[in-house]
């Protein structure tokens, strides 16, 4: 089942052009600089720019297409706006409630209370939305979203406005909801990193085109796009748990081409997961190391060199099986260590890094 | 020199034609104020810059006087009303109205509100000495007879009494209707006074702006074209008096 | 237990002018706001013209006004003309005056409070499902409330204050198109003015109290709209 | 070049009523601003009374009203006991009373336009080292320039269209007191219709010109909100 | 110079009770979760909270105490709202503008075309401010409160909506700014990268009270603080750069205890300068490392051990001469290495992750 895109909306200044399938579950990145059309976007899949021309399926379903246009009210979308938008006469729970209340009892499928208690709003639900803070309204916009338990989630930079720790505590909920319930989700945000933890498929925009479009970690280890450039430039690996080592509360992941510790993980023995390793958590050397507090040690083989933004820096694309890291090292190591396209290296990626 | 001049609504057109036979000849300009006579009085104990009320009963004019905003000997009847019903069809009124009225089909009647206007309160009373008893719902009252007899003429009800002296004016431009004059004995006569009000006591044009309209032929005679009855000036001495 | 002044016409009067208001204000609130939410939403060329002739009825004198509805109504009017009903002298007659006289100060109030909504909170509401009556009632609605409020003030007192309009359409039939305003008046203009003054009195202190209501449970509503 | 029916008296009427209208509105938003501003702001316990009785005037027919101003403003009223100068019969006199009974019409727009204004905004042109006085130029007055055209299209027309009041305090003195409204409503009594048709559809086309030329100028200052 | 903040404001559910003194030049961040009144300490601050009792003095001028309250628009600060407060009135320009022109001509220190270049606003200036994307209406609040020349700058999350290059090219002002012509700033947000790169201080704040307060690298640093919890824990050290190696883009960075090579910057040799060092990229060994592309490593002593919230995980806090270095390691490794307070271990630390 996909998602399948195609829109064409003129403004002065600005145009979007879009014609491409996302996967109907997991979890999309949108990903773009300021302006280049994140939001429009969005709109366009809500309804909300009745002026596009284009066609627009979800799961089989015809939303828009030249006769059509189902309009935004009928869509079953979970929206969290970029700015809020919260409804100035209700109060916090009035909000939350507004969007359940219109669905159906039996496809209710989030419960309020799950909710208002996943993002800390209980103490506030008598409130007027004037008298909370800027974090909290947007964790209010957020519940209202998901409490019309959609088909399909769209969310502009949901979490711009939370700390790490409030985060840290809506990230898994999230995971959570879109695999359960099998939710697809759109998702922008300028934070890599949480994009990368959620995002299984991402589009890359620049100036109201799709750039580049494909599985996560392929677009974040091309060397043709931006995203290999950035300090949180960094490379998704898929294995399976191998085995836990609970004493020591790491798990142990398997790959093709080699074996990573990481902190550990609920997935049962088995199962498929996902590892983010960070560019610059990688160094590489020619020997395997010594013992160190550094745990994860493969043999790769480097398949790219890039020049980096900095020009001390560059960046190594190394094959491990058939899959991609990345490390970013000096061009002085580079030099002292003689590395060449081809050569085998030891990678070392200190455990605690992944997630 | 100029007079100022608060007239009855009624008499207005006809105050205006006086004014200018007047006028001209005695270098006097006018400024007139037309407007309900009850309106006037208030204004006029209020201090409003008048020299000359034309009202349109004799008893603010009496009040005036005997409040000291006017002159007491200054007092004169200018005009007596008379009224007609009348319709702007020239077949609808037949020649028993008082038949027609009293039908229990009859049409609505238009009259001036007899709590303010002269011509409504003759209207009762001569309804009254015909034995003309329309059912309340059927009287459509006009605050002024202006009123009355604009409800007429757009045709929302079908006749009215109404002044003579409006059927006159209207006759002229629209052509005939139909009318039915009721005997003047019928009802008490609208008797419509002038009086020289205090700010004006002493100027003489004034004063005799008032005798002429009073006494000359050519005033009664405009006055008497316009629907109006003349008192003899005997009449209005005793009325003075009175 | 009423003072000699007041007759039972007055009384009379009081309560058709209440009735006329109310219903009038209820008319005016039912045509003028999907006008009012023409006017804050449209792009069409009509507009400015609509605005301008909505509010045009003010200038005119009511009595002038009253006169040509009187034209209008009469049986050489268009209305009789078509095979309609005579309204003048009756209830609707009054009503219809007072919707077209009054229109304005409905129209305008809500127009100014519609387009005042954010067109962000409207698109909000729709993504959370509700359809166009639903986003009325429960968005348009509620943030409006400060323009229904003045709608309904002007409205209301317009209509039981202003008779120029309604003397002229209505006849004065006691119980039937005689309201409170043309009862005053005519204590005013009979020189009566002590009936006059305890009329007015009754009227503003009346008046003074569903004002302060209206007011008062607006407040209590608490509109949030800083 | 006009037509007989019109007379000088007729123009001497439209000018002054024109006049009354401006002078009447320009003196409605100097009063009607800070009140309006007051409403929208204050969190005083009279508000609801000061609103209540703002709205009042408009309940009494303008005659009536007219009436007790003159009561109040004549050679027997209190404040030429007091020593005070006489005001009826003068312009003076018909803006006193025009702005009492058009109040309303200016302060409710008003009001409600500046209670719509985000305090985040004024808060914001604070920052920005805008004082109350800066703030309100610059900030509180184009964001309310719907409420405005509100205020001064009902305050204008009504000033315009409205005779009661001024009829009563002004005495219908041409050239003096006059307005075209008082002149075309003499003309309806006198059954003097033709007269009446012309200066009224003079008055209306005048008006919508007005009217238009109004809602076009705002159209073009493209208010923004929402 | 010191700004004294000393405030009292009651509200139902939430009470601010706040007396500190913070340093008068450079950033001082304030941290702390969502709700916890950082945004009700800046309005106090610009003078937004008429009922807030207390005392405000700004480098020795008094904003307010007992006898006085001066208002907002007699303060010079630069206040960045949470939530943009745009006049939707004014085109992008309009809003620039606004502030800039009630500036006395002399005491315009920051000039419109620069901050429209530097914001990349150039292009949008006649737009109206519901025709831009929700970054460049981040934008454009920063520009106008900048624009205002002021003597203090209140940010509330003022790059929360901005991607990384977008922030990449801002930070570096905002650092020149607050440097080259001292304007303190007080600075919220939640991305503990941006506020430890920028700030110099930190106020930690707790529902509504100061919980800690300190230097940036003491507070980050601290055991009983959240600071050392997140994935984002590092430390903050203080060097001089000793050398500058031209043609690999890198220099050398002396400190007390050790030398640490990091990316080319633009300090002249011998000036005072920062390095941010993140826990995680900080790894140990009993022996000095093979050669790696690791460029980096110190020898220090172990001071501390940290539990972390993930059980697999702990924290060493490093003595480097006088500084502190962070550590995240396994609990594995810890025990592999038998580290223990007191030891002295050689800590490796990647070059290309310094700022
Ligand atoms: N106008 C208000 N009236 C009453 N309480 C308020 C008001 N504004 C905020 N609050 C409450 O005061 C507390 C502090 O709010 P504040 O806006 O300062 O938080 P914050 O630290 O800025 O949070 P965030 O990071 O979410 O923006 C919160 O608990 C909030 O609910
Ligand atoms: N209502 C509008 N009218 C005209 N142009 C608009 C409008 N809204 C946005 N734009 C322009 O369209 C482009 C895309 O805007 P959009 O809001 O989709 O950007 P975005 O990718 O969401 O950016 P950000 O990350 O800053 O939110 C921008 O250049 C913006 O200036
Ligand atoms: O003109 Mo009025 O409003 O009826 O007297
Ligand atoms: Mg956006
Ligand atoms: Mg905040």
């Amino acid at each position: 089942m996909t998602i399948q895109l195609k829109f064409d909306l003129v403004r002065p200044d600005f145009r979007l052009t879009v014609d491409v399938e996302v996967p109907a579950h997991g979890v999309t990145a949108l990903f773009g600089r300021s302006g280049c059309g994140k939001t429009t976007l969005l709109r366009c899949v809500a309804g909300l720019e009745p002026a596009v021309q284009g066609r627009l399926t979800v799961n089989g379903a015809c939303w828009q297409d030249e006769a059509r246009f189902l309009p935004a009210h009928r869509r079953p979308v979970g929206y969290v706006f970029q700015e809020g938008q919260l409804f100035p006469h209700l109060s916090v729970l009035g909000n939350l409630m507004y969007g359940y209340r219109r669905i159906a009892q039996d496809r209710r499928i989030v419960q309020p209370h799950d909710v208002a208690e996943l993002l800390g709003l209980e103490a506030l639900l008598e409130r007027r939305i004037t008298e909370i803070s800027g974090g909290q309204r947007q964790r209010v916009a957020m519940g209202r979203a998901l409490l019309t338990s959609p088909r399909i989630l769209l969310m502009d930079e949901p979490l711009a406005a939370l700390d790490e720790i409030s985060k840290a505590e809506i990230l898994p909920y999230f995971e959570r909801l879109h695999e359960d319930l099998s939710v697809p989700v759109l998702y922008v945000s300028h934070a890599i990193e949480e994009v990368s933890r959620l995002a299984d498929h991402m589009l890359f925009m620049e100036d109201g085109v799709i750039r580049a479009e494909g599985p996560l970690r392929e677009l974040i280890t091309r060397a043709d796009l931006p995203l290999v450039h950035g300090e949180q430039a960094s490379a998704v690996l898929i294995g399976n748990a191998l085995s836990h080592l609970d004493d020591e509360h790491l798990s142990c992941i398997h790959l093709p081409g080699g074996m990573l510790y990481v902190p550990r993980i609920r997935e049962p023995t088995g199962g498929v997961l996902r590892v983010r390793v960070l560019a610059r958590d990688v160094s590489v050397a020619r020997q395997p190391p010594l013992p160190s507090s550094i745990l994860n040690c493969v043999e790769c083989t480097i398949k790219e060199i890039i020049d980096d933004p900095h020009p001390g820096h560059c960046l190594l694309k190394l094959q491990l099986g058939d899959q991609y890291l990345l490390s970013r090292i000096t061009q002085r190591s580079r030099r002292q260590l003689e590395l060449a396209l081809g050569d085998r290296v030891w990678a070392s990626v200190k455990g605690v890094a992944l997630t | 020199a100029e007079l100022r001049v608060a007239v009855a609504a009624n008499f207005n057109a006809t105050l205006e034609r006086l004014a200018e036979a007047y006028g001209p000849t005695h270098e006097v300009a006018f400024s007139i104020s037309s407007g309900s006579s009850g309106k006037h009085f208030a204004q006029i104990r209020q201090g409003a810059p008048f020299d000359l009320f034309f009202s349109a009963d004799d008893r603010r004019s009496a009040d005036l006087v005997a409040s000291g905003h006017a002159v007491a000997d200054s007092r004169f009847v200018y005009a007596e009303g008379l009224l007609a019903l009348w319709s702007p069809d020239p077949e609808r009124i037949p020649e028993d109205a008082v038949a027609f009225l009293n039908k229990t089909d009859a049409p609505r009647i238009a009259i001036a509100n007899p709590r303010v206007a002269p011509y409504g309160a003759a209207a009762e009373a001569v309804m009254a000495s015909y034995g003309i008893t329309p059912d309340p719902g059927r009287l459509v009252t006009g605050q002024s007879i202006g009123q009355a007899f604009n409800f007429v003429t757009t045709g929302n009800t079908e006749v009215g009494f109404v002044a003579l002296s409006q059927l006159i004016t209207h006759e002229r431009q629209y052509g005939p209707g139909s009318r039915w004059i009721p005997a003047a004995e019928s009802y008490p006569p609208i008797v419509q006074e002038a009086v020289l009000l205090r700010a004006a006591r002493d100027r003489q044009g004034a004063r005799a702006f008032l005798d002429w309209v009073r006494e000359s032929e050519a005033a009664r005679a405009i006055i008497q074209s316009d629907g109006y009855r003349l008192p003899s000036p005997a009449a209005n001495r005793d009325h003075r008096d009175r | 237990m009423l003072p000699d002044w007041i007759g039972p016409q007055d009384l009379a009067a009081l309560w058709l002018t209440l009735k006329l208001a109310a219903v009038t204000t209820v008319v005016l609130l039912i045509l003028g706001t999907p006008l009012a939410l023409w006017l804050a939403r449209t792009r069409s060329r009509f507009k400015l013209a609509v605005e301008s002739v909505v509010a045009l009825p003010l200038v005119l004198p009511p009595t002038v006004l009253g006169f040509y509805m009187l034209m209008l109504l009469g049986s050489q009017g268009p209305i009789q003309a078509l095979g309609g009903p005579g309204l003048a002298f009756t209830f609707t007659g009054l009503v219809i005056g007072s919707v077209f006289y009054s229109l304005p100060f409905v129209v305008q109030p809500l127009q100014n409070a519609f387009a005042s909504i954010g067109a962000g909170t409207m698109e909000a509401a729709a993504c959370l499902r509700a359809g166009p009556w639903d986003r009325f009632f429960t968005v348009v609605l509620p943030l409006s409330q400060r323009g229904f409020l003045t709608a309904i003030t002007l409205g209301f007192a317009h209509t039981v204050g202003e008779f120029g309009v309604v003397l002229m359409i209505g006849g004065n039939i006691p119980g039937e198109t005689q309201v409170i305003s043309i009862a005053i008046y005519d204590h005013v203009e009979a020189v009566d003015y002590a009936s006059a003054h305890v009329l007015s009195g009754l009227l503003l202190g009346l008046s003074f109290l569903m004002l302060f209501s209206l007011y008062a449970i607006n407040g209590r509503l608490k509109m949030v709209l800083p």
